[in-house]
């Protein structure tokens, strides 16, 4: 046997910077930010060049000048006289409300069109069928401009509902009139009754935006019967546990959860504010502009698209074998797909359900195309454009963007790290 | 229990099912009156079809297809189906169907986009079918037949029509006789198709080409005692040089030498479908080798690379597309030297490639997350060095398993190219509609141009993901 | 400067609205007219001698400014108002205005409305990023009346949604308005109101600093107004200049002096800019005037001589 | 042991009775003219070549598939349309799988409880203990809080069986329940099988473990074609089949 | 023909040397202490329980794990972090994995020619006649156009080693290479890795089979908790183990 001899001195040698496996992804790292701080440098150094051969300079005080024109959808109050950065939150506000909503819609119509998909009905399924290839190979932004071009060419003008004397005295009826009375589609908006409350509790401003204590009363009643349901749902699945036999429950749960709100608003006076057609327009009740409605139906129809196919395709992926094991144990169907099928089929939905809310929220930005008023359109267009500050709102821009997809994402990875199936 | 026992002699015939399990009534039972749900179903399915139907084939019925504007439209409509009628007028885009199809392209020069795309096509051949010979065969002779059909009726002289056809000919024989040689078109293809959209002289491509052929050679030079991650770096930096900084001057020189090229077409020419493949084509094109070095960037074990690369995917795919863009038009020309000002298809280009890149990248990291460590541990064993690890054993693997992401991601590409006519490029669907409303004669028209453009677009993105999902089906079979 | 970059390029690059009609607007083959169009032709014919090398850069009301400032074109087209923070805070020049609008109203007749004072509670239809969502707002505010704005990406789609009843009135430049009343298939059914909210001058931009390519736009646009004044035509061009001897007339046809050498172009520059497209009336008339489809009368936009408010500086 | 098994005793007792059963799928058919009967305490094993339908003819018996003519009696309940006589047969019919299908979010214990708990309605407590009295018996109650993706096939096998006994049904139908797994595992599962066998389960098991059939079944059923072609007690239809199909299916299956 | 392959002459020249080598995985002391020398020529099987570190350390000769502590020197060249000597070390040691990992997007031709071709600058048709030689030697020369996937599992194992030898290796490492086949399919492989052994290939194999062991093994190594226990000549190793643990270890290998 030879002996190995002692251990070569490990001296440093220049080339072990790119041969020695510990060294070298330090050279080539350190390279590389060189490399990186090099272009960055660049990047600014021309900026600065650019922006001084224009006379600009980067300043974020116009957020807070006058901002001079008006935006009809406002969640919180607004006027011409009002800043930029309120046009902004404004613009804020109204991006996240279509994405909101948006969401909750493409889900409900996802999920709709994608178990249909599956239905042994064929035609339901072939129509179901038409209705995602439809919309998933047809750019978005052709149908904002539809479901635009359909609502404010199809539907009735205001004046279309308009009852004069003479009408009435040929025994004539307007050309149309409003659903149950109460909801008014027109050219130009919808128009839905308000619910007004006629002992309110005071409102009060904290930083500009008026909160009302009635809402946040409401709000905190809802809260407290949610959980109050929950605790009774504990119970009787306790009974359950007990006896075997789950106590019937759903009328016992509606009383706890809607009761206490219902008997709050009657306690402050709720009401309905029905919206009449008054000058050129119906006033009263809540007025919802097209530009709205037609980004958050075309972002739900074609979104809802794409999760139909989330939807089938999570369903399929739950082997048959799973279903029929659940009905061999003589499970029910409604009982099979409550807890077998959907607890896994959603592990396979939501992920890309997920990205699907993103992109959502990402094409509201698509709101152009009608000139909706959003962050793009507030921020980004109007802002800009009467400023002339293109770097500042652009990054302002893109930041907020970035803080809502990655607040979104980062559900998503939580989510997906809590309901992995464990595997050896 | 000899009572149980049982032989039986004779083996029964298969027998006819009963009538209930046949035929018609049989498939309407199961398929569309199974239950009182499905009842309901079916009746509500019928009723919306039904009234679908009404609603519209009288308007795409009462169609007029000739007509100079729109109110003779109106009048020809009013004329044969009444006051009440209502009509397409698809005389529009019989008089502006190549503004949707070329934008502005010269009416003399439609061959070369038509030329292009055909090549385009052959040249995927070899990706998507690889070695498989009759399939190339099929894709490329029937391609060829179109192109030349397409060709012959934009009629570019006989000259011209006799040559493709030779090209086309030939192009079918590679396909069948050597259908792997066909990869050589792919890796020409870029610099023909620029050749030929933009025309010009023949020395910027060349030139280009070179930059290529430059890093080559310094990788291959530096290799030996640089290792291939440091040379990859040289060849890339030397070829940035050449680029940014010799190669115009010496095209330049080069073409007032020997002039040669066809005549050229500025980009501001380009519209209507031809600018959205342009941009879509190009932008998946380039991103592939961004988004493969990204995705392995975010496998790497170096942080700063990793953290680089994970960095740059999520602020991209963070913030809506159409913000980019209007970076493109706003912002870029900040960030650039004063005084260089590109053109904007270039500049919209340039971002919606980088855009597009980090949709890639993880759609390939997802392909390289599906190869088992073995593979790599194999390539390590056997002495192949990174590169060489990547290009032969991990990413054609890896790249075919996401053949139907990086189908479905060209998909939403191609479909967001209208995004361009928000920064002022006449994408077919709002730059070019918008235009040809502006037009007085064609004033007051609405429906006709998106439905024409929403059906083009129907049918490639349709086409595509159709496509894909049959390779996806064929690669869950040989994958076995 | 410019002047030079254009020269060495051979053509110009010109800002246009791509979808304006009557102003500029590509027709079937690609090729921008309107009047707004004819003014850069009439630039580049001057700056190259010929009025076909101009490249029209179409551009978004959002991003006309900042093409500008970047050089992506040398000169902005595009039926822009001159303001006070466009021209400091946005840094650009307004060498000429060619054409004196103001902000009007249109509204249906059936409407019943007479006043823009009583639109109150009206819909209003506007096209985002220009200056005059800000009129709006400041005349509504003015007169203490509501209203509520219907925002728009671009001219066409405002007018569709006009048309469809979207809005109670449509609100842009009063030229505007009148372009696209004249397309309608009824045009008697709706009435321009007579308020006129604002001023309107629109003119070609520069980049503010370049003076001497400022001043190339300036005389150029001068030398078709002096053109309309001295009765020179594109018809009539060759007789004047043979017979004519009116010392301006001949300055500005480059027979005497060096006048289009002085501003560093060729002495036949203003000659070949009014063979472009005629001079200014003539360019008026075939594009917007009354025997066009769009039918705008001069109004403003007479020569001071007949009462309006267009006036070239003498041309020594 | 083998011998004792199959001298217990078997009851008179009809449990399965099926009468000229058909069933097509589509225009295939693909049951022809079965007729069986299974007394309370059998033990049958069903062979026969691969697509005879043997599956088929196992799943119809607890209405997974439908039969288009004959009946099928189990228990005393026919099969019918009839919902509630369906749920009654699944209720007493528990089935193993080839492939196990297990519920793999649920952990081995809730796999075990959960249809107990929802069908049966028994208490949770309750439930539990019978799940884990099962559990010793297949010889795993240390894996009740693991996930079934944590276990090996035959260990999941013998969960799937005592999710199937959990429901303390009168028989049992097996489905190849050895053909996923590796031979060491079989034996496990075999095992397992014995010992139900022992204690009078009745069992139809289709299977092509022969040294099983041997071991404990009263009867072998061989199906060819939809049909059943020869059926005899194991000794004489190993020892002297009768049909020429038989043979020849022998010969392939013991000569390998 | 087995005692013959033992017989047959070991060089004294070294060929790994192994001295004093250490190896975590984290907190985790895989490797402990190993010291050990291979000639050229010698065939050294190791064995030991599962999770004893024998993968390890055969992974750390060719470097892909590294080494904590002690030195590797692998014919002449010292394993350190220096790139260009693991190249050489790679290149002169073919390695065998339990899964084969062939590529399975190239032929089984191209998968043997593919390092020389790319590692070796070996001419293409030098490469593809020297892998012609080696898919004859391991007996599927008519299979070299097919693709992996479309061969058995043996067969596959034996283009793992044809692929292996035909970079010309001084020196093969086996990790299991015969642990993932069919019972069948076990014999041609170790035919195969018999038939190299008797040409004189150094060899280090991780395995299981002990028949092989006592055929063709100059020496066996039993590890435990990553140390080396025992090592011995075959005969001597299983006829008289000296330590507890490898007593324990043969019983329950050659038990079952
Ligand atoms: N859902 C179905 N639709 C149509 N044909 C089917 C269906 N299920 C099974 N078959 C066909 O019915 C025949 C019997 O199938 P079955 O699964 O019962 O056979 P088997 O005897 O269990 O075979 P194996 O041993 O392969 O499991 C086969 O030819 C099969 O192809
Ligand atoms: N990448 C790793 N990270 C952490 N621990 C590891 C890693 N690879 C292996 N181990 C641990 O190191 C120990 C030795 O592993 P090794 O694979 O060498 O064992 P082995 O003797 O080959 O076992 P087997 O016979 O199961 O293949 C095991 O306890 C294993 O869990
Ligand atoms: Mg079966
Ligand atoms: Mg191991």
């Amino acid at each position: 046997m030879t002996l190995a001899t002692d251990a070569p001195k490990d001296v440093f040698r220049l080339s072990m910077l790119i041969y020695d496996t510990r060294y070298r992804s330090y050279t080539i790292q350190i390279a590389v930010l060189v490399l990186l701080l090099l272009f960055l440098g660049w990047i600014t150094d021309n900026t600065i060049q650019n922006l001084a051969e224009r006379g600009k300079d980067i300043s974020f005080n116009f957020l807070w000048q006058r901002a001079g024109y008006d935006i009809d959808q406002q969640l919180i109050p607004y006027t011409n006289d009002s800043t930029h950065g309120r046009a902004t939150v404004i613009g804020i506000l109204n991006t996240l409300v279509v994405a909101i909503i948006g969401c909750l819609l493409a889900t409900v119509i996802g999920v709709v069109a994608g178990v249909l998909r599956l239905s042994k009905n064929w035609l339901v399924a072939r129509i179901m069928t038409v209705y995602v290839e439809v919309f998933r190979n047809i750019p978005v932004v052709l149908w904002i401009i539809v479901a635009s071009v359909f609502l404010t060419e199809t539907q009735p003008q205001p004046r279309d509902f308009k009852v004069t004397d003479e009408m009435i005295m040929a025994g004539e009826e307007p050309k149309a009139s409003m659903l149950f009375g109460a909801i008014a589609i027109t050219g130009r908006s919808t128009d839905i009754p308000a619910p007004v409350l006629s002992r309110p509790l005071p409102t009060l401003e904290i930083a500009t935006v008026p909160v009302s204590l009635s809402f946040l009363a409401f709000l905190a009643v809802v809260v407290v019967s949610v959980m109050a349901n929950r605790r009774f749902l504990t119970r009787v699945t306790a009974v359950q546990e007990e006896t075997g036999v789950r106590p019937v429950t759903w009328w016992k749960s509606l009383l706890i959860l809607f009761g206490p709100s219902i008997a709050l608003l009657i306690a402050m006076g709720l009401h309905l504010e029905y919206p009449e057609l008054k000058g050129f327009n119906f006033k009263g009740g809540i007025s919802i502009n097209h530009a709205f409605s037609a980004l958050l139906v075309a972002l739900s129809l074609y979104t809802g698209a794409f999760i139909a196919e989330n939807v089938r395709a999570g369903i399929m992926a739950i082997s048959r074998g799973q279903s029929e094991a659940a009905f061999a144990l003589g499970l029910r169907p409604g009982r099979a797909m409550k807890l077998v099928i959907l607890p896994q089929a959603l592990r396979v939905i939501i992920p890309p359900l997920i990205s699907q809310y993103l992109n959502l929220t990402k094409n509201t930005s698509l709101g152009i195309a009608v000139g909706y008023l959003d962050l793009r359109g507030t921020l980004g267009g109007i802002t800009m454009n009467q400023t002339g500050r293109e770097m500042e709102c652009m990054v302002l821009m893109m930041g907020i963007y970035l803080v809502i997809s990655l607040i979104v994402s980062s559900i998503m990875n939580a989510y997906n790290n809590a309901v992995k199936l464990r595997e050896r | 229990m000899s009572d149980s026992s049982f032989v039986r002699t004779q083996m029964l015939p298969p027998e006819v099912p009963p009538l209930t399990e046949r035929g018609l009534v049989r498939w309407m039972r199961e398929n569309l009156f199974s239950s009182v749900l499905n009842t309901v179903l079916t009746l509500a399915g019928l009723a919306f079809v039904i009234y679908a139907v009404a609603a519209t084939l009288p308007w795409f019925l009462n169609g007029v297809w000739n007509a100079k504007d729109i109110k003779e439209c109106r009048e020809i409509v009013l004329a044969n189906a009444g006051p009440e009628a209502t009509g397409a007028c698809w005389a529009l885009i019989r008089e502006r169907w190549h503004q949707f199809l070329f934008g502005f392209y010269p009416a003399d020069l439609y061959w070369r986009p038509v030329l292009a795309l055909g090549l385009l096509l052959v040249s995927l051949a070899p990706l998507l079918y690889y070695s498989m010979r009759r399939a190339n065969l099929i894709l490329v002779g029937t391609v060829s037949v179109l192109t030349l059909i397409a060709l012959a009726l934009l009629a570019p002289g006989a000259a011209l029509l006799v040559l493709f056809a030779g090209l086309f000919a030939a192009l079918t024989a590679v396909a069948w006789y050597a259908p792997q040689k066909l990869v050589w078109l792919t890796l020409a293809f870029p610099l023909l198709a620029f050749a030929l959209l933009w025309g010009g002289s023949v020395w910027g491509p060349i030139g280009v080409a070179a930059g290529f052929g430059i890093l080559a050679l310094v990788y291959s030079l530096t290799k030996s005692f640089l290792g291939v991650v440091v040379a990859t770096g040289a060849g890339v930096v030397a070829a940035a040089v050449w680029w940014l900084m010799v190669q115009t001057s010496v095209t330049t020189a080069l073409h007032g030498a020997i002039p040669l090229g066809i005549q050229a077409v500025n980009s501001d020419q380009f519209g209507g479908f031809l600018l959205a493949f342009v941009i879509g084509v190009t932008a998946i094109g380039a991103s592939l080798p961004i988004g493969i070095l990204l995705a392995l960037g975010r496998r790497s074990d170096m942080m700063l690379i990793k953290t680089l690369c994970v960095g740059f995917i999520e602020f991209v795919r963070g913030v809506p597309l159409i913000t980019v863009l209007f970076v493109a038009t706003l912002l870029l020309g900040y960030f650039l030297p004063p005084q260089s000002n590109f053109d904007l298809i270039l500049r919209v280009i340039i971002l919606v490639t980088f855009f597009s890149a980090a949709y890639l990248a993880e759609v390939i990291r997802g392909g390289l997350a599906a190869l088992p460590k073995g593979q790599y541990e194999a390539a390590d064993a056997l002495g192949l060095d990174y590169w060489q690890a990547q290009r032969l054993i991990i990413m054609p693997q890896a790249l075919k398993v996401s053949i139907p992401g990086i189908v479905s991601s060209f998909i939403g590409l191609f479909k967001d190219t209208t995004l361009v006519a928000f920064v002022g490029l006449m994408d077919p669907l709002k730059g070019v509609t918008t235009i040809v409303r502006a037009d007085v004669a064609w004033k007051g028209i609405y429906w006709e141009p998106y439905i024409f453009v929403g059906a083009i677009f129907f049918a490639v993105c349709f086409g595509m993901s159709r496509y894909s999902m049959y390779l996806e089906r064929k690669l869950k079979t040989d994958h076995r | 400067g410019t002047l030079d970059d254009v020269k060495a390029r051979g053509e110009l690059l010109c800002g246009a609205n791509p979808g304006l009609t009557g102003f500029a607007a590509p027709d079937a083959n690609g090729e921008y007219q309107g009047f707004d169009a004819a003014l850069c032709k009439a630039i580049a014919a001057a700056v190259l001698g010929d009025a076909t090398k101009v490249k029209f850069v179409p551009l978004s009301s959002e991003v006309r400014f900042t093409a500008l400032a970047s050089g992506e074109v040398d000169v902005l087209v595009r039926n822009s108002t001159a303001t006070y923070s466009r021209d400091n805070d946005l840094k650009l020049d307004f060498p000429v205005i060619n054409y004196y609008d103001g902000q009007g109203f249109m509204v249906k007749k059936d409407l019943g409305v007479s006043s823009a004072k009583e639109l109150d509670g009206a819909t209003v239809c506007i096209q985002t990023g220009t200056t005059t969502e800000l009129n709006l707002a400041d005349f509504f505010k003015h007169n203490n009346i509501t209203y509520t704005p219907v925002t728009v990406q671009d001219d066409s789609e405002a007018q569709r949604n006009y048309l469809a009843g979207s809005c109670d009135a449509f609100t842009t430049d009063a030229s505007g308005l009148a372009a696209v009343r004249s397309s309608f298939p009824d045009p008697e059914n709706h009435i321009i109101l007579p308020e006129i909210i604002s001023k309107e001058p629109l003119g070609p931009a520069v980049r503010h600093g370049d003076n001497q390519w400022g001043d190339v736009v300036r005389w150029t646009y001068n030398a078709l107004l002096i053109a309309e004044e001295k009765g020179i035509t594109k018809a009539n061009l060759a007789e004047v200049e043979a017979s004519s001897t009116d010392p301006e007339v001949r300055r500005l046809l480059g027979l005497e002096g060096d006048m289009g050498v002085m501003l560093g172009l060729d002495n036949a520059a203003f000659k070949n800019a009014i063979l472009a497209n005629g001079n200014y009336g003539e360019i008026f008339e075939a594009t917007i005037g009354t025997s066009t489809p769009i039918g705008l009368a001069r109004g403003l936009n007479a020569l001071w001589t007949q009462g309006g408010l267009q006036y070239a500086a003498p041309f020594r | 042991m083998a011998e004792a098994t199959k001298k217990m005793q078997v009851s008179d007792e009809v449990a399965i009775q099926i009468s000229s059963m058909n069933k097509w799928y589509g225009q295939f058919h693909v049951l022809r003219d079965i007729n069986m009967t299974v007394h309370r305490g059998e033990r049958i094993v069903i062979c026969g070549p691969s697509g005879s339908g043997k599956s088929t003819l196992i799943r119809c018996i607890n209405r997974l598939e439908e039969h288009q003519s004959g009946r099928i009696v189990v228990d005393g309940t026919e099969l019918t349309n009839d919902l509630k006589n369906i749920d009654k047969v699944r209720s007493e019919v528990g089935m193993v799988f080839q492939h196990f299908n297990l519920f793999p979010h649920l952990t081995i214990l809730e796999n075990c409880t959960l249809a107990p708990i929802w069908v049966r309605k028994t208490p949770r407590k309750e439930a539990e203990e019978t799940a884990m009295h099962y559990l010793h018996k297949v010889k795993i109650p240390e894996q009740a809080h693991k996930y079934p993706g944590q276990l090996s096939g035959g260990q999941q096998q013998r969960v799937a069986i005592a999710r199937s006994l959990c429901m303390k049904p009168r028989i049992m139908l097996f489905d190849e329940p050895t053909s996923a797994l590796d031979p060491e595992m079989i034996k496990e599962v075999l095992d397992t099988m014995i010992q139900l066998a022992e204690e009078g389960m009745t069992m139809l098991c289709v299977t092509h473990e022969m040294g099983f059939a041997q071991a404990v079944a009263n009867r072998v059923v061989f199906m060819d074609q939809g049909q059943i072609v020869e059926q005899n007690a194991p000794k004489e239809f190993f020892s002297n089949p009768q049909s020429d199909r038989t043979k020849l299916f022998l010969s392939q299956i013991l000569g390998h």
